[in-house]
């Protein structure tokens, strides 16, 4: 807590409020608005209507969304694990081989999501690895697009596991993997969550990717919501990113509990 | 075989609820037992994934816009096939070689915002009035397929490339600015944002439900005569088709005259064969809409050498502002 | 982050099996070489050796000195640079806020900001229009409340339309890290700053500050590459001029079907990128970031 | 029995000519009926304290015992759940830390660890805005108080635990606050260092005279050497508070006794008074004298607190007070015997500069105390 | 002069009757002239030292002076730049801290913030894969030796500082460790629990004979009572190692002599041994007789260790070692007076049971000491 008097808190308070307002609260409040909207003709909307809703329930929609909810948990943990292991077997290493491959998981986050896509479909179109049609390419492509940043999060995340707990813990008689699981993982478990929450809300926005080589029946929100915006489905897009960012809001407040529980510790 | 057949397409006609292509692979599926399974991109995007995946095709049947249809042709994307009703389609609506014929058609236009306007713009030289600063936008060429088409139809109305794209250059000063997308230029004519954009009649009709706002037009060339030409949907059986059967089959049936009967009370386009002569509501306002509209063709194949020039030619231009 | 791992403890930890205990880091590896850097190899080596061609420089050198490319690398240079600066600094304040002087609701806020990152960045723009459009919310009121002709706010079709937008869009990657930095900062050092006589102001810059640094690193080399590989949001807004490699990258690829230049501009987006990477985490170790992690 | 609760804490009477802290400008540090919460669970309870201006006063009590909070408190990093906190004639109790102006070293030091030494120590300079050049001079004058001139330069993790805390030290006294917090601010340090840093504190609180210091410690000497009036906390009360001396030598309850230096609590009963101030208990066979600064009433019951220094070898005459116990253990530490009996059933110790021949286990020692410095305290009231 | 170098500790001879640990099958622990760098900064400097199984050795010295550091390199926390550590037989320098079966507690504690109190206690005899019946079973009993049994579902933030601190001393404990290091183990206890834990470590060491303990402190007390060998750290290097009460009675330097409890080191020449062991020397105008362990050469200027309890009132009569000089001042320490006088022009310390009656400042005092407890110590080497 940042200690200050109850005048400076409120001074605080009257210029972040109104900053925080106009720059989220009211794009967000636009998409729920047009979400809601019959018509928009004017500043505000005009009349309002359920009926987007109930179109988005009846279609194919909430595939789209088991679909976006399925492919970001797979990838994030997929990318979390890998992440971990990477930025795990990278700890404490100081000397230049270790520096470079360091730079070297950084490199994903450095390719446009568009490159990753067109990349992806070119080298898994041909022989030896057929990928393209099937589910496993977008979930690759989710995996590579997240991939450095939950390396990243972890490895900060590991910078500021105490040392000494750690120590402590081997001379207690506990063994790397030991140690590990009892102490080093719970300690970062709060970082590990970032590091998931983060690549799994990046998976449920991305399109880049996923459009160009997404397969049949395995159409994610984004590409849905594309599709429409793109034809000038306004309203209906709102509505799925209505939805999207109401389910990518459960999932994250869910795991933002799991988080503080363990930072309390 | 596998009960399956995969079709890739265009976006546009899986809009809106029924859509013409939701309504269709229902009953193709309830008819046959083939389940449809269906990927929607860009006109461009559609073909690029194709020819991407060429050494492990997914797909059986494509469609498209010109020229890219063409182009999957001229790439050897396609094979031949002739759909079971092919002789009811015209012949300038069909591929000499067999490769794809024409499914739904489709012409490009313009919207204004009738609250705003009183009257639509009459002409090309209409759209210059400084009135119509930052509240005038279309599609982008070479980045959307109306956008294409708009550069196309300035090069036929002003007689030659270089005349349309000096129309354009002078239009740049009333442009807002570059969009990859044309359907999301509706909204913002509906709501006053914009008067005008470039559309397409397929889609501006189903979407004129939830934009009360916007009416079509065709405007008159310098020589005073409304002119636009077919953009339509082709559709073709992919070359090395994992399931070309199903494809056949779906093909046909998208062609045949059963679904060719709702293409304008569903989708809003006009059904290509000439047996087929619905009477709609949609299909009397397209109709009406062509009305005096002198249709012309364009060389597709030409059209597609050229693209990338005409591209460059066009950004260059507008980059000069 | 790379030296933060290796500078996080400084005392002499056994060195036994330095190479073996590499061994670790082969599967992690071989997933991203196949997954990941194959399918790159097969951009560069298109950008470097058209299929069908001989391995040239010609093409890349045409692309490089294109108008369109320079522009390109321009807008994304300055966009990418502002808009990450912006997130920076955003980012920093409404952590702090939420942190330290969590207003009423403060929780919520942050789940929203967290739900930001999820929307698919193409559709803030359709907000942006709906708000700050010249027929948008904004406008609307100004023009009624003032009884203007013209409506005044006009900035969304521009440079800065994109980095207002990639800016509310990507500041929640900064605010994630710092979250969870903040939350490890003892306490004790707060108070015993407040102690001596630090005001707010003080304790944020010398203590806060230093301390969250590795998270601010982290929070803001993400936000860079993001906003230099960002493409949805240009395209949507599609500011007149305004073009970026991204891009130009998908322009070429899909809409020209020109794969090669597409290749040609998707290596130098890549080369890019980790060069500005690496200034900025030079920029940041200049200013102190070295003992960031060092706590 | 007499029932002790925070609010009627026994005060003792100060004794003659006993160190009195001088009244002068200072801040008087007040808690006025202050009550603090963590979550559900009351850890300090109605406190009532008054630290004079320019006085020490030792806070000592068993772990956990409230101590911290405390502090705590008074620095501004907890609020009280109801009280106000005084500083000088300022209610403080809704005021930022950074208003305050207080120092404070604590428990485990909290130094800045991206700060070298000497910028650690620099910064409460720093942030009062104080001038560069008083900073730059200042900085080393603290340093080489503690001790540490030579690791200006050093970050915190480079430190050992003694120098971190001397650290903490200097940087709390560098911008010279008119009341200082002291956290068990000597008890990583060995014990020649803790000597000079007593000297060092009494040395400054000499030249300062109006520095006001509230300071925790567990070690009874620290206390009894720095402090002028010293308060015993027990869960979150004040158990007892006294002029240092006053409530050494007579402390008010049972826990006072046994927790400001060792105590021989015996039972006694047949309390009769005997001149001013002093009176006769019974204890097993024998009759004792003792003081009775509590006015306990005649017949009570109570304990009689011999403090085991002050136990000395009774010749073979006939003196007062002397008891006859069995030697149980004889203990050597350096610069004292400790010796355990067993007189009347009870155990009690007894502490004697060290012998050449210590007595033997099973011995019979007759022992005995000047009634003058052995007290009656009341039996604490049962707790729960 | 005498060279002291930590390679040639000067090693004084055990006194009779003194405890000796009993040398039983448990772990001795060895530095083989170890050396440890931090950065280019030697802060061990070839340190040669044997713990012997079942025994107790402790470490002071001076803040900054290496203790941690030896116990960190015994954990294998650090890794020497030189030398041999040994637990056992077993050269353990190149092992793993886990293989080690080591117990440490740490001077800050170090608790696992995200477990309770009682899964930190358990963490050990888990990780050594101990029986679940077990853990139940040694848990709470660990918690209750160290007074925290009612904690054990707490979290170690919501634990005052002493509270860790006893936890941490349990979690060491809990796996029964054949080695035991510990770094002041007893720094945030008060007086009380810090004489029952050592109290409590006592026992543990009688009821486990096989434990070998290295216990870093600043605490002379702790270090006398607890330890068998006491070793005197200083800027890295073992000034001094010694069965503690030889240690104390006999300093080998005047380092120990200074830092092992309070002593008055008068310097004084002419020295004439004077029967076995003895010596006599000559102080200003005075002659002293005294004990010479170290076998001063005769005419060497040297140092008498006289220490501040073994001065005594001299009556009027003709006595040894009688010094006549003058009050300076006058301290109260619960429960001592300590008296600063000068005689000769050098101060002296002398500390005596509290008196009723102390003496005043200027008063002339003759003071006296027995020439057994006072020892002959040579002047430390000029250091640099
Ligand atoms: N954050 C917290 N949450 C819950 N309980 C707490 C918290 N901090 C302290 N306590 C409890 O409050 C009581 C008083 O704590 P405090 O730190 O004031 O003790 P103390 O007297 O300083 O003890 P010590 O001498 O061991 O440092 C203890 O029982 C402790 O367990
Ligand atoms: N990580 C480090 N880097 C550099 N120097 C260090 C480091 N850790 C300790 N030192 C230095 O090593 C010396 C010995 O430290 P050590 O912790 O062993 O001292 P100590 O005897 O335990 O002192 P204390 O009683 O104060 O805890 C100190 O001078 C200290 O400054
Ligand atoms: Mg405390
Ligand atoms: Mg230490």
């Amino acid at each position: 807590m940042l200690a200050g008097s109850r005048a400076w808190r409120l001074a605080v308070w009257a210029v972040v409020l109104p900053l925080f307002a106009v720059l989220y609260g009211l794009p967000i409040a636009v998409i729920v608005l047009a979400s809601l909207a019959r018509t928009w003709n004017g500043a505000l909307p005009g009349e309002f209507t359920l009926l987007h809703y109930a179109e988005a329930f009846r279609s194919d929609s909430l595939d789209a969304l088991v679909t976006s909810l399925m492919t970001g948990a797979i990838a994030s943990t997929a990318a979390l694990a890998c992440g971990t292991w990477a930025a795990l077997a990278l700890r404490r290493r100081v000397r230049l081989p270790a520096r470079l491959l360091e730079a070297v998981f950084f490199v994903p986050s450095a390719v446009p999501s568009v490159s990753v896509g067109l990349g992806l479909l070119v080298a898994f179109s041909q022989p030896p690895f057929l990928l393209n049609g099937t589910r496993a390419i977008v979930l690759i492509a989710h995996f590579v697009l997240v991939f450095a940043f939950t390396f990243g999060n972890v490895t900060a995340g590991l910078a500021r596991v105490p040392a000494e707990c750690e120590q402590i813990a081997e001379s207690l008689g506990a063994r790397p993997f030991y140690r590990l699981r009892r102490v080093t993982l719970p300690l970062l478990t709060p970082y590990l969550i970032a590091a998931f929450s983060l690549s799994f809300a990046l998976s449920m926005g991305e399109l880049g990717a996923t459009i160009m080589v997404y397969p049949p029946g395995w159409v994610t929100m984004p590409v849905r919501i594309f599709a429409l915006s793109d034809r000038g489905a306004i309203f209906d897009a709102a509505t799925l990113t209505t939805i999207l960012g109401v389910a990518t809001l459960i999932v994250l407040t869910v795991l933002s509990r799991v988080s503080s529980r363990a930072m309390l510790r | 075989d596998s009960g399956v057949v995969t079709i890739y397409s265009a976006d546009g006609l899986h809009d809106g609820s029924p859509s013409w292509y939701g309504k269709h692979f229902d009953a193709f599926t309830k008819a046959t037992g083939i389940k449809v399974q269906f990927v929607e991109a860009g006109s461009g995007g559609v073909v690029d994934r194709l020819s991407k995946e060429k050494s492990n095709t997914q797909a059986d049947v494509l469609v498209t816009l010109p020229p890219f249809m063409q182009k999957a042709a001229s790439e050897g994307l396609l094979q031949a096939y002739t759909p079971a009703g092919g002789d009811m389609i015209e012949a300038r609506d069909k591929d000499a070689g067999g490769l794809y014929a024409a499914m739904i058609n489709n012409y490009p236009n313009f919207i204004y915002n009738a609250s705003v306007l009183k009257e639509a713009p009459a002409s090309y030289e209409a759209l210059l009035d400084p009135k119509f600063a930052k509240k005038l936008q279309y599609s982008t060429p070479g980045q959307a397929g109306d956008g294409t088409a708009l550069m196309l139809q300035t090069f036929h109305v002003f007689g030659g490339k270089e005349a349309g794209l000096a129309y354009l250059k002078k239009l740049e000063a009333n442009n807002l600015g570059p969009s990859a997308s044309t359907g999301k230029l509706t909204a913002l004519v509906n709501k006053g944002e914009l008067y005008v954009a470039n559309g397409d009649m397929q889609m501006n009709l189903a979407q004129s439900a939830s934009n009360p706002n916007i009416k079509i037009f065709i405007p008159a060339g310098p020589d005073g005569k409304k002119s636009t030409f077919a953009l339509p949907y082709y559709i073709g059986l992919v070359a090395n088709a994992p399931d070309a059967e199903n494809g056949k089959k779906l093909i046909d049936f998208l062609l045949s005259k059963d679904a060719q009967e709702d293409v304008s009370s569903v989708a809003g386009g006009f059904p290509v064969r000439t047996d087929v002569k619905p009477d709609d509501e949609n299909f009397k306002k397209l109709n009406a809409m062509l009305d005096g509209v002198e249709i012309w063709s364009p060389d597709w194949t030409k059209v597609l050498d050229g693209l990338k020039a005409d591209v460059a030619a066009y950004k260059q231009a507008i980059s000069g502002n | 982050m790379a030296d933060l791992a290796a500078h996080a403890v400084a005392s002499p930890r056994p060195g036994r099996s330095f190479r073996a205990g590499l061994l670790w880091v082969v599967p992690p590896l071989l997933v991203l070489l196949v997954l990941f850097f194959y399918p790159l190899s097969l951009i560069v080596r298109e950008a470097l050796a058209p299929e069908g061609e001989g391995a040239s420089l010609l093409h890349i050198e045409t692309v490089l000195r294109s108008r369109e490319f320079v522009s390109g690398l321009y807008h994304t240079v300055v966009i990418a640079g502002s808009a990450t600066a912006g997130c920076l600094v955003l980012g920093f304040v409404l952590s702090l806020v939420i942190a330290f002087i969590p207003f009423p609701g403060a929780p919520i806020a942050g789940r929203l900001i967290d739900m930001i990152i999820a929307l698919p960045t193409f559709l803030m723009t359709l907000a942006f229009t709906f708000i700050y459009g010249s027929a948008g919310l904004l406008n609307g009121l100004l023009v009624d409340a003032f009884h203007l002709e013209q409506p005044p706010v006009d900035f969304l079709y521009s440079q800065w339309g994109v980095i207002l937008a990639e800016i509310t869009v990507f500041t929640p990657f900064v605010m994630r890290p710092l979250l969870a930095a903040f939350s490890t900062i003892e306490p004790a050092q707060l108070e015993v700053a407040s102690s001596l006589g630090a005001r707010p102001f003080r304790v944020i810059r010398q203590i806060i500050l230093p301390a969250s640094l590795p998270a601010l690193l982290a929070g803001g080399s993400l936000c860079l590459l993001l906003t230099v590989n960002e493409f949805g949001i240009v395209l949507f807004i599609g500011a007149k001029d305004v073009i970026t490699l991204p891009m130009l990258v998908y322009a070429k690829a899909i809409q020209e079907f020109d794969y090669t230049s597409a290749c040609v501009i998707a290596v130098v987006n890549v080369v890019l990128s980790l060069g500005l990477y690496g200034l900025y985490r030079a920029i940041i170790s200049h200013f102190g970031g070295g003992n960031a992690g060092r706590v | 029995m007499v029932d002790i609760t925070a609010q009627e804490i026994e005060r003792c009477a100060p004794l003659d000519g006993v160190r009195t802290a001088s009244r002068t400008s200072g801040s008087r540090i007040g808690f006025e009926d202050v009550s603090v919460a963590y979550g559900g669970l009351t850890v300090l309870k109605s406190l009532t304290l008054t630290v004079h201006p320019g006085e020490i006063v030792a806070l000592i009590g068993p772990s956990g015992s409230g101590k911290t909070t405390a502090l705590r408190v008074v620095a501004g990093f907890v609020r009280p759940s109801s009280g106000r906190i005084m500083i000088g004639d300022r209610d403080v109790t809704d005021l930022a830390p950074y208003d305050r102006q207080i120092g404070m070293v604590v428990q485990n030091y909290a130094l800045f660890p991206h700060m070298r030494v000497e910028d650690n120590v620099a910064f409460g300079l720093q942030a009062q805005g104080a001038p560069r050049d008083v900073i730059r001079q200042r900085v080393p004058e603290c340093l080489a108080m503690v001790g540490m001139s030579a690791y200006g330069k050093r970050y915190p993790r480079e430190l050992s635990g003694g120098q971190q805390q001397r650290v903490a030290i200097a940087r709390a006294l560098a911008p010279k606050p008119q009341v200082l917090l002291l956290d068990e601010p000597l008890s990583a340090l060995d014990t020649q260092i803790r000597r000079a840093m007593i000297d060092e504190i009494a040395k400054l609180h000499h030249d300062l005279p109006d520095l006001t210091v509230l300071y925790v410690t567990h070690d009874q000497t620290e206390a009894l050497t720095l402090a002028n009036h010293i308060g015993i906390m027990r869960d979150g009360e004040m158990q007892a508070f006294g002029e240092a001396q006053a409530l050494f030598r007579h402390p008010p309850t049972r826990f006072a006794a046994e927790f400001l230096g060792r105590a021989n609590l015996l039972s006694v009963g047949g309390l009769t008074a005997a001149g001013p101030g002093e009176a006769r208990v019974r204890f097993g066979g024998a009759e004792l004298l003792a003081r009775n600064p509590h006015n306990l009433p005649e017949g009570r019951d109570c304990l009689l607190c011999v403090r085991p220094h002050h136990m000395r070898f009774a010749g073979e005459g006939a003196v007062a007070n002397a008891l006859t116990g069995v030697v149980q253990s004889v203990q050597w530490q350096g610069d004292v015997h400790n010796i355990t009996l067993t007189a009347e059933g009870e155990s009690l110790r007894m502490t004697c500069v060290p012998m050449a021949v210590p007595p033997a286990l099973g011995d019979q020692l007759r022992v005995c105390f000047d009634p003058s410095e052995v007290t009656l305290v009341p039996e604490d009231a049962p707790r729960g």
